[in-house]
């Protein structure tokens, strides 16, 4: 029988994840990106999201998603999913029409001023065919990256939405997200308080 | 068109004649064979220097002599191939517009009229000035140094050894991070020894008390990650919910500078309930009798709660489950020693691990820090060594602390020989001490200042000569951690910038000129390369300990571990007077502190600033670097003060409003930032140095001294939070 | 003159340099055998009793043109800083000569201030480091890759764009990797050897219109318009005319419109 | 904003040129006869609008001269379609007035024409029609792209013709009652808008909260009230009444369509 085609996604570990945007910097400097352009983007979420309050980040890139809405928008065909599941934006054809970043739920594409283009992550395809991970996923220090194969993974273990990241049915974001566990808080009363 | 006609016309024009006159006929081109074009590619190891605990081993790629991208160097299994986001900036760094290109003098100070000069005009007019102070006072004493941690790299301790070669010098001693803490454990080991961090994955319980890894030892973070992953409780205590905390199993809130009543209240619930661990102490220790003693007649966990506001039943069940696992660890942080009793809190949760047993054990210990890797010979420093004749006898130290202050003193003193040359080095002063304006007046004190550095900032705005340093990718070095095991060497990747030279190579340069000037003025030695002068840092016992032939050895892997420290003092030799664990330290006694780790008040909060502020490490900068980078300015740009939610209601303050933070020195007008991971009665400003922005945390310290510092680092260290503020939306 | 024109119609695509480097590579080796410094006083005294060819006016434009980019390159270079009043009245007179070959507003404004402004000598260091070199951040960082990449670094890809060019047209900078390539004063200087070189090759004028085209038309005239808003320095000022000024005349003899 | 601004010309204009063609095209054939002149005058004053439209829609792309390459995703984007159907549109109005000449001629290609516009009309709605911009991913965007083409468009014929022929075509009760509906709509979209996701919400709250929506609302209901006032006379009115007329509907379609980009929150 036929191997299975892969579908790689972007797993995230929000319990590993720091917010320290080591991914987002290294990653501009190994494709020597305009410094405007972020392929990753690290934002703070609910201090709630286990209950208690702390401080949690999450780490995206492009979402490569199943049913891409850049593509759909792009009216040059730039952009193209690929069966391994990445959607790849091919800038030589793009024009700079930024319908892509309207119209993508979560804002990836982003307009390249020198270019005069749109960019976005391509997952380090040229990398993992070559066997090498992508630059984000070596990068973090914390390793809360991984590159993950949708057909293998147990999607109980994980979840595909979070608060702050648009709804990820609209257009099958593929990146999922391990989920912080809770902390204790012991918090004491301050007698002075009232006196502020 | 022949080529007689051609050069006819070329000489037909004036202007290229008269300017072939003008700086020479030289071209800036060479002529090149165009297959060579083509850039070579290579991979060099270099090693971050910076202030930190993880030192990292770095790769750097270059390609066609610029360098392409940087990463963790996977040799080094502390660094394990990865590095933070403020090491993957130095290719930013290396390349900023913003670096000091030439050596420059500027006409008058603050003036910013710069004129470029050589590096001969410099070392002569510095020649010429130290030469002219040494005849007019018969010492070097009026030149004062005022150098810290921009830079680790053992070569850069030129710096020291070209003044002493001058002659005795006024110094900046001390250290504003951590003195406290290295006193006390001074006092109760004998040293400051951590276990290697890599070992914490063994532990089963961990204590980060006051250390927020996340930010500033990701590396760290994430060994700690390890260990929760294999099982290990993670309890953090701090007052602030910080990145490290929020990775916790269990965070504990505490009040600010409580922390010894924390650690005293666990040690009393442990002895009471007999979970100590007697044979330990009795073989190890003196003094603790008369520990038990005082915790038993002076410490109630009731009375360890009031102060701290951590719930009687959590300090029971915290100091249960921590003399219960074996083994277990503290990590013991640089914020919790910086208030007025900090030293005093130090020596309590040293103590809490000593009679638990948790000392000499791998996955165990009090981990404060180590300073047992530095196994260089500090040649560069010692190659500096007074010449003959200077009256001073010796150096004058002043509290780098307290620097402005001091140097006023002593220059409005007629009695005292006054500070007429100032060099700064790896140091951002006037951004980065306290009570900014005393700098300025101490600056304007002093006739002559020279800084060197790779950045223009406040310190050079106020400078006379300016020096261009080059980047630790244009030079050798070696660097050790104060926290790890490993050693690291730094090879250059690229040839130096502009003209930017290492603060090794002008130490020579200025010795040189010294002696030509005056044959005799200055000891430094001026005919060694930079790579003599490495191998001179390496001592033979040293290379003989990773298995070398020869230095070079180390160039293969660019990092080397130090062994053997898996468990330190596992061998009970403490480096104290009796030579055991001292819970009483007739030293510390000695010092005007309490023989005893006692509980010592904490300092009381002003009616009138009722309110306290931390300034803590940003995780996108490491003090005045990083942050004013192109790359982080593309992720953060914006200072911003943690307020919570009570606090801001209260206020009147909502997220986004800008609020004036005042203290009673200075005041900052910063964004607010409404977070509940922040005390309610406290706020939080991160130190960092932002571009072109008037902007910074230190604009509001005061210059309060810490309480313990001068017994091993020969200066008390700054209680940084200790700060009081009043809070106001604008 | 005919022949002139059609070869300075003739242009280099971006896509030719990429694609076919070598074809650009063989013509210049066979045109270029050793270097030379684009003023070589030697060769200027062996040849001093020959005669001059008859003046052809495209040539002597050339040669003007070239003349300027000298100047223009040995102010950016800092070289000019330290010269005196007495020397600077008589450049500033040389290069009005120069300038009133080409009737253009601009430039003769921008010659006119050089020679006015003089009495700014005194200044000129102090506000040429202010804008150009440091130590404090640049007002007026004279890098391409400042105005075409915002202040990121150096030596990323457009000043490695800039040292590709160089060389392919087989040059490479003295200080190269010790200085950025895209410095103003580089290219200006290299701006001008191409166009010495084209005196004998017309390859090299290709290469010089493709260098304005993808380089200097790129930058300069928004760089010398940061200058005029960050200084009054008359000195400055008036090289910043001209040098926009001349970049004006290029762009009107290539027909290459400012975007 | 210089960004959205193209495309809020480029929308504006091209539904503006389509509505008053699809109008001069039902005056023309079914209704009064006008004179060759006014029709030929009129019809390239449309193909004007719509040329400088195109122009000025091609300067939002970051390659102007690779414009061409937008044709190439007909399949899958809306975008690609509207550059097809817009230029095919024009293609047809061009023919229209000068090769039109029997009725059966100007029937046919003038339907033609018809369905190109109001296919490049829905094929920009859908380009705005996208989970992404919940604000926009509802039928208003459809009803106010329709609207644009159906009130200025036919004004601006009115007004053509009452330039060129001295008379006016009256429109009032078509006015009237478009002018309602336009009124209506922004009522309609605030509900919706109100009703709907979070971002949705905030777009709702940015629409009411800007001045412009309340001009936009006052010169449509000004519109409403002159066009009322004259159905009400039973009188066509004069240039100078339907010159403001013309005025105001244009004012507010366009900060309509100003509104429109700027209140688009992002998911």
């Amino acid at each position: 029988m036929a191997k299975k085609q892969k579908r790689y996604a972007f797993l995230i570990n929000l319990e590993r994840c720091i917010g320290c945007n080591a991914c987002t910097v290294s990653c501009k400097s190994f494709y020597d990106l305009h410094p405007s352009i972020n392929r990753r983007f690290v934002r703070e979420t609910s201090e709630l999201l286990t209950g208690t309050p702390k401080r949690n980040y999450i780490s995206t890139s492009c979402n490569h998603c199943d049913r891409p809405a850049c593509a759909t928008a792009c009216p040059t065909g730039a952009y193209i999913k690929l069966d391994n599941g990445i959607v790849k934006h091919n800038q030589d054809r793009c024009i700079g029409c930024r319908m892509c970043a309207t119209a993508c739920p979560y804002g990836v594409p982003q307009f390249d001023p020198v270019k005069k283009k749109m960019d976005k992550c391509d997952m380090c395809v040229d990398r993992l065919e070559a066997g090498e991970q992508p630059i984000c996923v070596v990068s973090c220090p914390l390793e809360a990256i991984a590159i993950v194969d949708l057909n293998e993974i147990d999607e109980s273990q994980v979840v595909a939405d979070l608060p702050g990241f648009a709804d990820s049915s609209i257009t099958g974001s593929s990146t999922r997200f391990i989920l912080p566990k809770g902390t204790t808080v012991v918090r004491g009363g301050i007698k002075s308080w009232n006196t502020l | 068109m022949s080529k007689v006609s051609r050069r006819t016309f070329l000489k037909g024009s004036a202007v290229l004649g008269a300017l072939a006159g003008i700086g020479g006929t030289a071209s800036s081109f060479k002529k090149i064979k165009p297959a060579k074009a083509a850039g070579k590619k290579k991979q060099v190891f270099s090693s971050c220097p910076r202030n930190c605990y993880d030192t990292c081993s770095i790769v750097t790629t270059v390609e066609d002599g610029t360098i392409k991208f940087v990463t963790g160097n996977m040799n080094n299994t502390y660094t394990n191939g990865r590095l933070c986001v403020k090491g993957y900036t130095y290719p930013n760094y290396v390349y900023s517009p913003d670096r000091i290109k030439y050596p420059m003098r500027q006409k008058e100070r603050g003036s910013g009229k710069w004129e470029r000069i050589s590096w001969d005009e410099a070392y002569d007019i510095i020649a010429k000035k130290i030469l002219e102070i040494k005849k007019e006072y018969g010492t070097t004493l009026p030149i004062a140094l005022n150098k810290y941690s921009g830079n680790f790299n053992v070569l850069n301790n030129a710096v020291e050894g070209m003044l002493s070669s001058w002659g005795y010098t006024t110094r900046a001693q001390g250290t504003p991070c951590w003195p406290a803490g290295i006193d006390s454990q001074t006092f109760d080991f004998g040293a400051a020894v951590a276990n290697d961090p890599e070992v914490m994955v063994k532990a089963k319980y961990l204590i980060v008390w006051g250390a927020n890894p996340a930010w500033t030892s990701v590396h760290s973070m994430s060994i700690i990650e390890r260990a929760k992953e294999n099982g290990t409780k993670i309890v953090v205590i701090d007052p602030i919910m910080t990145d490290t905390a929020s990775k916790a199993d269990e965070y504990i809130g505490i009040k600010a500078s409580t922390d010894g009543a924390l650690a005293l209240g666990m040690a009393k619930y442990i002895l009471d309930h007999n979970l100590h661990d007697m044979e330990w102490m009795k073989k190890n220790s003196i003094g603790y009798e008369e520990y038990l003693n005082y915790l038993r007649n002076n410490i109630t966990v009731e009375w360890a709660s009031e102060k701290t506001g951590v719930p009687v039943e959590v300090i029971e069940r915290l100091a249960r489950e921590y003399a219960a696992a074996k083994p277990a660890a503290i990590w013991l942080g640089y914020g919790l020693q910086r208030h007025t009793n900090g030293g005093a809190s130090v020596r309590a949760i040293d103590a809490l691990a000593a009679m638990t047993g948790n000392i000499g054990v791998a996955g165990g210990g009090a981990n404060y820090a180590q300073t047992e890797c530095y196994g260089f010979n500090y040649a560069v420093q010692s190659a500096g060594t007074p010449p003959e004749g200077d009256k001073a006898g010796g150096d004058r130290m002043l509290n780098m602390n307290n620097f402005p202050a001091q140097v006023l003193a002593i220059n409005n003193d007629p009695e005292q020989i006054p500070i007429k040359m100032l060099w700064v080095a790896c140091r951002n002063p006037i951004a980065q001490d306290p009570e900014a304006s005393v700098s300025y007046k101490a600056f304007e004190s002093i006739d002559f200042i020279v800084t060197a550095d790779l950045w223009f900032n406040e310190t050079v705005k106020q400078s006379d000569i300016v020096l261009p340093v080059s980047s630790i990718f244009e030079t050798w070095g070696l660097t050790a951690s104060y926290w790890h095991y490993w050693v690291n060497v730094n090879e250059p990747a690229i040839e130096p910038l502009y003209e930017s030279k290492s603060d090794l190579e002008i130490a020579m340069g200025i010795s040189k000129r010294l002696n030509e000037l005056e044959p005799g003025s200055c000891t430094y030695p001026t005919d060694r390369s930079i790579e003599e002068w490495i191998s001179n840092e390496l001592a033979d016992d040293f290379i003989k300990k990773f298995g070398f032939k020869t230095w070079r050895d180390i160039l293969e892997k660019g990092t080397a571990k130090v062994e053997g420290y898996e468990a330190a003092w596992s061998d009970g030799k403490f480096r104290t007077p009796s030579g055991k664990y001292e819970f009483l330290s007739e030293t510390c006694a000695a010092n005007g502190h309490h023989a005893l780790p006692v509980y010592v008040e904490e300092m009381e909060v002003p009616k009138d600033r009722p309110i306290r502020l931390f300034s803590p490490h940003w995780k996108y900068g490491l003090h005045s670097q990083f942050q004013n980078l192109e790359w982080m300015r593309s992720i953060h740009n914006e200072p911003f003060v943690e307020i919570h939610p009570a606090l801001a209601k209260k206020k009147g303050i909502e997220d986004g409003d800008m609020v004036r933070v005042e203290s009673e020195v200075g005041y900052v007008e910063v964004k607010a930032k409404i977070t509940h991971t922040v005390p309610k009665d406290a706020v939080v400003i991160y130190e960092a140095w932002y571009k072109e922005q008037n902007f910074n945390a230190n604009f509001l310290l005061k210059a309060t001294p810490s309480d313990m510092g001068s017994y091993a680092t020969g200066q008390a260290g700054l209680a940084f939070h200790d700060q009081f503020v009043t809070v106001e939306k604008i | 003159m005919k022949k002139r024109r059609k070869q300075t119609q003739s242009r280099i695509s971006n896509e030719t340099l990429r694609t076919n480097p070598e074809r650009m590579v063989t013509k210049l080796e066979m045109s270029s055998n050793e270097m030379e410094t684009p003023v070589n006083e030697n060769e200027l005294q062996a040849n001093e009793t020959g005669t001059a060819a008859p003046v052809n006016p495209n040539e002597e434009k050339l040669v003007r043109k070239m003349a300027l980019y000298m100047f223009l390159a040995k102010f950016y270079s800092g070289n000019l800083l330290k010269i005196d009043r007495e020397m600077w009245n008589r450049l500033g007179d040389m290069v009005r000569e120069e300038v009133s070959f080409f009737d253009h507003e601009k430039m003769q404004q921008g010659s006119r201030m050089i020679i006015q402004a003089v009495n700014d000598a005194a200044e000129l260091e102090f506000d040429f480091n202010r804008l150009f070199v440091g130590p404090d951040r640049l007002e007026a960082a004279p890098y391409e890759s400042v105005y075409r990449g915002t202040e990121r670094a150096f030596m990323q890809a457009e000043t490695m764009a800039v040292r590709k060019f160089y060389e392919r047209a087989g040059l490479s900078l003295v200080n190269k990797n010790r200085e950025p390539d895209d410095h103003l004063s580089f290219e200006l200087e290299f701006a001008g050897y191409l166009l010495e070189e084209s005196l004998e090759d017309s390859v090299y004028y290709e290469l010089y219109e493709a260098f304005l085209r993808l380089h200097l038309f790129q930058w300069v005239e928004r760089h010398c318009e940061l200058v005029r808003e960050k200084t009054a320095n008359g000195l400055i000022t008036g090289v910043s005319y001209l040098l926009q000024g001349l970049m004006e005349v290029e762009r009107k003899q290539m027909n290459v419109l400012r975007r | 904003m210089e960004h959205a601004m193209t495309l809020v010309i480029f929308t504006f204009l091209s539904q503006m040129a389509i509505g008053a063609f699809a109008c001069l095209f039902f005056i023309d054939t079914y209704k009064e006869k006008i004179s060759e002149r006014s029709t030929v005058i009129s019809l390239i004053t449309i193909l004007a609008i719509s040329a400088v439209a195109v122009v000025v829609s091609v300067f939002h792309l970051g390659h102007p001269f690779a414009a061409y390459r937008a044709l190439l995703n007909f399949g899958a984007s809306w975008l690609t379609r509207e550059i097809v159907f817009f230029p095919l549109f024009m293609f047809f109005v061009l023919l229209y007035t000068f090769f039109a000449k029997t009725k059966a001629q100007k029937q046919i290609l003038g339907w033609t024409t018809v369905v190109f516009g109001a296919v490049t009309i829905f094929s920009t709605a859908m380009i705005y029609t996208i989970p992404s911009v919940p604000a926009w991913n509802n039928g208003t965007t459809l009803a106010a792209f329709f609207l644009t083409a159906l009130l200025p468009g036919p004004i601006l014929v009115q007004l053509l013709l009452a330039l060129l022929e001295k008379r006016t075509v009256n429109f009032n009760l078509y006015t009237t009652v478009v002018a309602f509906l336009a009124l209506l709509l922004n009522g309609v979209t605030v509900s919706v808008l109100k009703s709907g996701l979070p971002a949705a919400v905030e777009s709702a709250g940015l629409l009411t909260a800007s001045p412009l929506f309340w001009i936009k609302i006052a010169t449509l209901a000004a519109a409403f009230a002159l066009a009322g006032y004259f159905l009400l006379k039973k009188k066509a009115g004069t240039v100078s009444t339907v010159t403001t007329l013309f005025a105001l509907v244009i004012v507010a379609e366009f900060l309509g369509r100003i509104l429109f980009y700027s209140s688009g929150v992002h998911l």
